[in-house]
């Protein structure tokens, strides 16, 4: 193993969590403020990509996709907000799970009615296509290096918006007590449509940018969406920091692990054996992690709420 | 409705005729219509579909339903297509791991199960049954053609990739069983699977001089996306999979120039599969897929096999489609002892065909192959 | 103590379950046996975990391990019974079975010790944590299963013959339904006999009021624990039936889908309710049986079913029919 | 003087710089009422949780029937007999009275591990629960969920409670609490009465029952203890007339 491949596997595990930072953001911001499981919330990466592979397609503009992304993806998590979730502020997690449980049958299958059931094309833009030079005599591909500019910008960006905004302190005080912010005179449906909007355009952001990477297909939110769960429990529910941190944590374990586990098992089980043996326990890695990490600290790293 | 109004026809001809009423036969179809999976099992159905229009054929009725590639799911639909439905034959699952849940159950009621996708070993081998029949592949075939192959084109290192599952590690094994060269590196990657950016970076460490996969579905997609911005740069090799028409679209110029195996094309020179081809995209305006391929293949085995016996005799109707003579698109197709093909297999190279990605033949890997389970099936 | 309205209404339940399968005979529809039998072995899987999700209040994500272990118990066993294979050699030799009673205290067995851990690590976080750090351990056997090739791995592992039971042909649908049907009425039993004992009282008290029930001096983290336990094993036994229904085990027994589907069970028949579990369970069987029979599209419609039962029928079946709880 | 059932000394907590608990040492001896009282935020409630072992002292002893408790939990400490009212009331919302007591009787015999006889069958269980619901006024309203009763029956509910735990000591977080004059002046006369089956620790807002009441008075100010005597000591103490009474009234 040299370095240059060792950072190159880095790279790629911080951009792994980086893209899980953008999921996981937005559902422990939800879940914070609201109070509210949301299952669905990989439907609105789902949503994000299509619009963005469907209007690149059109216009042969990815940027184009990608602004419709953001536009799409919040349009409908606004939608949802709007007819559904609303009512189950009140209820406990059991229904909420249920409900949002439903609405991923609902998302899946309506875009498949909309999309049909073939996969669909898209790909980087022109301008990051190619590499960029790394020290240690690596490469590494200049459109991954854009993901995780982009998700350090939007980390840095939610910074400010909760700690320098009338909407950020808003959330805050919405997210010490939910009560409080009635009485300060805020209106606050409009300030959780927005919340939740918000978390579904990142959602859509992170979306449109993995599905020029991946395949545009029907179902591709789910496994993300258990990613980003681990991620916000890691990291504690309701916080931002927790987040960032849970994310890069889980996507450097999970990268790493599936990169070193199997030469680990390899060096004293032989190739086929070792193989088998690492890619099965580096499949199971970041479930462990979470397990150990809640078995020490049963809120996660960094509980906003006791 | 649809399903009422159809039994409602049966019910009429039944009273009007009863006597020709014994030639009507009715097919169950279990396929994947809803999820990620689902474009495989629309083409099956479609490519059935139109085997049956092609014809004008009006004896077979056809019941669908979507197993929503879930196993458990499967197997109620079968219990309720043997029972409920009283289908004389079934086909059209799509995934191993589902057809390895129901046809078990099913051939042992003495219910035909055609194959039109999946080919499990299992089912090749030990657990061959005289009611299983396989119109598509044995799993291991398109592998074993393109390792083959690789030694053909002179690669002396391949790195090789697969989910870490039964059909993976059977892929592997299928390339290994034939690839003379060295590996040079074997890796298993998490079934489902989106970023390859791990793999791509150890491929690009590890000296090979070629890369073969097996990635079904999305996996493949992204694979082949995400390598081909990387500057890796190495031939790709791989079975037809990631690279049949359904999927060729949302992979894109990435694919360009890469060597498949498959036991179709869109033109393999054939009257049958000209007529498959033109008169799938007059129906359904897009170019067919393997498994459309295999769907229409399917079907038509089923009316050729009608045509000779009554499907209510069950050891003629079998030897009827034991003789598998229909015209297959794919040319020359027989059964071997184990009710799986014995054919051709063709490398082919993903081109443009004006705006459209699609394959042509190359070379041939085999001809008429047979899998290599054949010898433990005891039949 | 009388039989209230609920009592009416379980009654009718249980007898509609019942009177499923005898139709099937007298109108030759074998196949609504099979499907009685799937809402029998489902409901029981729900009535499993209706022990810690209705009565403890413990929203476990991760039933479906439980379940799939269940299955794949009965699956492992009969394989090995199959080829004639001893499972093991040393330290003891143990070896397969095809008879139900061995697969189910084994089912049983083999569930209850694995959610012992799970549930010792689990119940030391509530709320969201506790749904999530379930889901992983689900997703952990989960992956394990795909990954591990003994058993079949993705492939799954067939049950060639139906596992039989002294003195009955199992093979016979009716036969094999009533087998879950009375496994299932005793998991009823219990379940109603556990509710009204102490350790049901602490458990309900334990949901309602943690900090109560430890200022009386009673450890909450005990009381739960066993109830987790208890609750795996009901579900790991309903898995093993599972298994022998399907002819089949495979990983997506394991899947959180799976865990997604028994809370589904429970909500739409109500939560908490003596025979919420088993109304759920025949409901959801139902509408995907005629769903899927009717559109491709069915996934679509069953989302709308369940969206609107969470939005408009809270209380599920049995609360909409029985009115709300009159607590005791 | 006989032992004190209770005796804490040199009990400090901080939270951060915060000094919640500061030194604190008082006891608890038998059948007495010894009165905890102090402005709001003075540590009267972290105090409460520290002795009922929901938090852990940083330093000091908490002594329990003469045994040290430091490491004992809340469970523990309640099986030890020490019988505790919330201050904010925390019963099972969903049980009857009488089942809410029945939990407590049922702790007090020993294991919950028993699955199978109907605890509504149990007179083991019933009787006990109904005569501790008996004394404390509320026999009528025993079939009636706690969620519908009304606070001040919530307090009695509680008392009930411990009362049913066979208590060695009450731990006892402002019973008066949204009483009217009525409930407070019978609960009162109730609670003098019950010092004689064990001694109370009574953290009380209310200085007429407070002075009607209490046997010693401590007076807890910014976590420390200022003074601590009789009824009149604590009337006549200037530092408290100064500290605390001149304050609030």
């Amino acid at each position: 193993m040299t370095l240059a491949l060792f950072i190159e596997q880095l790279l790629n595990g911080i951009q792994l969590g980086v893209m899980l930072f953008l999921m996981a953001a937005g559902l422990t911001l939800i879940f914070g403020v609201m109070g509210l499981i949301n299952l669905a919330h990989g439907s609105f990466y789902m949503i994000g990509a299509f619009a963005c592979a469907a209007v690149a397609a059109a216009t042969g503009s990815f940027w184009l996709g990608l602004a419709a992304s953001l536009a799409a993806a919040a349009l409908v998590g606004a939608l949802v907000e709007m007819t559904v979730i609303r009512r189950l502020y009140e209820r406990d997690h059991l229904d909420q799970v249920l409900a949002t449980f439903a609405l991923i049958l609902i998302f899946s299958e309506g875009t498949r009615w909309l999309f049909g059931s073939f996969p669909l094309y898209l790909d980087i833009p022109q301008v990051l296509s190619g590499t960029i030079d790394l020290p240690g005599g690596s490469r590494y591909q200049l459109y991954r290096m854009a993901i995780i500019g982009v998700g350090v910008a939007v980390a840095g960006g939610l910074y400010l918006l909760i700690a320098r905004t009338r909407l950020g302190m808003r959330i805050r005080a919405g997210e010490a007590d939910r009560e409080m912010i009635g009485a300060l005179g805020v209106d606050i449906r409009t300030l959780y449509t927005v919340v939740f909007a918000l978390g579904a355009a990142l959602a859509g952001l992170a979306g449109a940018m993995v599905g020029a990477l991946q395949s545009v297909q029907v179902g591709m939110g789910e496994p993300v969406l258990i990613l980003a769960f681990v991620v916000i429990v890691i990291g504690g529910i309701g916080s931002i920091k927790g987040a960032l941190i849970g994310a890069i944590l889980v996507g450097v374990v999970d990268t790493m692990g599936r990169f070193l586990l199997p030469q680990f098992f390899i060096s004293f089980m032989g190739p086929s054996q070792g193989t088998a043996v690492g890619s099965a326990l580096a499949s199971m890695l970041i479930y462990i992690l979470m397990a150990l990490i809640l078995a020490v600290r049963p809120s996660g790293l960094f509980a906003a709420k006791g | 409705m649809k399903k009422l109004i159809a039994a409602g026809v049966v019910g009429l001809s039944l009273g009007i005729s009863g006597l020709a009423s014994a030639e009507s036969i009715k097919v169950g179809m279990i396929t994947t219509l809803s999820g990620g999976g689902a474009g495989l099992g629309v083409d099956v159905r479609d490519g059935f579909m139109l085997a049956l229009k092609n014809a004008g054929n009006t004896e077979i009725e056809v019941v669908t339903e979507d197993d929503g590639q879930k196993p458990e799911l499967a197997v109620q639909i079968a219990d309720k297509m043997v029972q409920s439905e009283k289908v004389d034959l079934l086909t059209g699952i799509i995934w191993s791991n589902l057809a390895m849940a129901v046809v078990p159950g099913v051939v042992q009621q003495d219910i035909l199960y055609l194959s039109p996708n999946a080919g499990p070993s299992a089912l090749a081998g030990a657990m061959c049954n005289k009611n299983y029949f396989n119109v598509a592949w044995q799993n291991d075939n398109l592998h074993e053609a393109m390792g083959a192959y690789a030694n053909d084109a002179g690669y002396k290192k391949a790195y090789i990739l697969a989910p870490n599952y039964p059909a993976g590690k059977d892929a592997l094994t299928g390339f290994k069983r034939y690839f003379k060269g060295d590996l040079a590196g074997e890796t298993y990657t998490q079934l489902g699977q989106t970023d390859y950016a791990a793999e791509i970076a150890q491929i690009r460490a590890s000296g090979a001089d070629a890369i073969f996969f097996f990635l079904p579905g999305g996996m493949g997609i992204a694979f082949m996306k995400q390598y081909a911005q990387s500057d890796v740069g190495l031939p790709v090799l791989g079975p037809a999979f990631s690279f049949s028409q359904d999927i060729l679209g949302a992979v894109g110029d990435a694919a360009l120039g890469v060597k498949n195996s498959s036991q179709w094309s869109k033109d393999i020179d054939n009257a049958a599969n000209k007529k498959f081809v033109e008169s799938f995209q007059a129906e359904y305006g897009r170019l067919p897929s393997l498994y459309a391929s295999q769907g229409y293949d399917t079907a038509n085995l089923i009316i050729a096999a009608a045509s000779k016996a009554s499907v209510k005799d069950k050891d003629a109707f079998r030897a009827a489609v034991k003789e598998a003579e229909f015209e297959s698109v794919r040319g020359d197709f027989r059964f071997g002892n184990n009710n799986h093909p014995i054919q051709d297999i063709y490398v082919r190279e993903v081109v443009k065909e004006g705006d459209v990605l699609t394959n042509k033949i190359v070379g041939t890997a085999f001809e008429d192959h047979q899998d290599a389970y054949a010898a433990e099936c005891k039949m | 103590m009388e039989i209230g309205r609920e009592g009416v209404i379980n009654i009718v339940v249980a007898v509609a379950l019942l009177a499923i399968p005898f139709a099937a005979v007298v109108l030759d529809e074998t196949f609504y046996i099979t499907l009685a039998t799937r809402m029998a072995i489902l409901a029981l899987a729900a009535v499993g975990l209706n022990f810690a999700l209705g009565l403890g209040g413990l929203v476990s994500f991760g039933h479906a391990a439980f379940f799939g272990l269940g299955g794949y118990a009965a699956g492992i066993l009969a394989t090995h019974a199959f080829n004639a294979e001893p499972l093991l050699l040393w330290p003891i030799e143990i070896l397969g079975s095809n008879s139900m009673p061995v697969i189910w205290l084994t089912a049983i067995a083999i569930s209850a010790l694995v959610a012992l851990p799970i549930g010792a690590i689990s119940l030391r976080t509530t709320g969201v944590y506790f749904i999530m750090i379930t889901l992983a351990f689900a997703q952990m056997i989960y992956y394990f299963a795909i990954s591990w090739p003994a058993y079949g791995g993705e492939d799954g592992l067939s049950i060639y013959v139906r596992n039989g039971f002294p003195g009955v042909n199992t093979l016979n649908p009716l036969t094999f339904f009533l087998i879950c049907y009375t496994l299932l009425i005793v998991a009823l039993f219990l379940f109603a006999v556990f509710k009204d004992s102490r350790f049901g009282a602490a458990l309900q008290a334990a949901r309602q009021n943690e900090t109560r029930v430890a200022a009386v001096g009673i450890a909450p983290y005990r009381i739960r624990l066993a109830a987790f336990v208890i609750s795996a094993a009901i579900a790991g036994l309903a898995g093993a039936l599972f298994a022998d229904l399907n002819r089949f085990v495979s990983p997506s027994m394991l899947s959180w889908q799976m865990s997604g589907e028994l809370i589904i069970l429970i909500i739409l028949g109500g939560t908490g309710r003596l025979f919420g579990p088993v109304a759920g369970a025949m409901i959801f069987v139902l509408v995907e049986y005629f769903l899927g029979g009717i559109t491709e599209r069915w996934q679509f419609f069953l989302g709308l079913t369940l969206l609107v039962v969470v939005l408009f029928a809270r209380g599920g079946f049995i609360g909409l029919v029985a009115g709300r709880t009159r607590h005791e | 003087m006989n032992e004190p059932i209770l005796e804490i000394s040199g009990l400090s907590k901080n939270f951060g710089a915060l000094r919640a608990t500061d030194n604190v040492s008082l006891d608890l001896g038998p059948g007495e009422i010894h009165a905890l009282i102090g402005p709001n935020g003075a540590g009267k409630s972290t105090l409460i949780h520290q002795i009922a072992g929901t938090l852990k002292p940083d330093d000091g002893v908490i002594r329990f029937l003469g045994r040290e408790v430091n490491e004992a939990g809340p469970v523990a400490r309640a099986r030890m007999g020490l019988g505790r009212s919330f201050q904010v009331s925390s019963l099972a919302p969903e049980f009857s009275a009488l089942r809410n007591v029945m939990l407590a009787v049922q702790s007090r015999q020993g294991s919950s591990f028993r699955f199978f006889k109907p605890v509504m069958r149990d007179r083991s269980l019933l009787d006990p629960a109904m005569a501790a619901l008996d004394r404390v006024g509320l026999a009528a309203r025993a079939d009636v969920p706690a969620a519908e009763l009304s606070h001040g029956e919530r307090r009695q509910l509680e008392i009930a409670i411990a009362l049913a735990l066979g208590s060695k000591a009450f731990l006892l977080d402002e019973p008066m609490a949204g009483m009217g004059p009525d409930g407070s002046k019978s609960l009162t006369a109730f609670l003098s009465a019950l010092r004689d089956e064990a001694p109370i620790l009574l953290v009380e807002h209310d200085m007429d029952a407070v002075f009607a009441l209490a046997d010693r008075i401590s007076v807890l100010v910014y976590g420390r203890i200022i003074a601590s005597g009789s009824v009149d000591d604590i009337r006549n103490d200037p530092a408290v007339r100064e500290a605390y009474l001149g304050n609030a009234e």
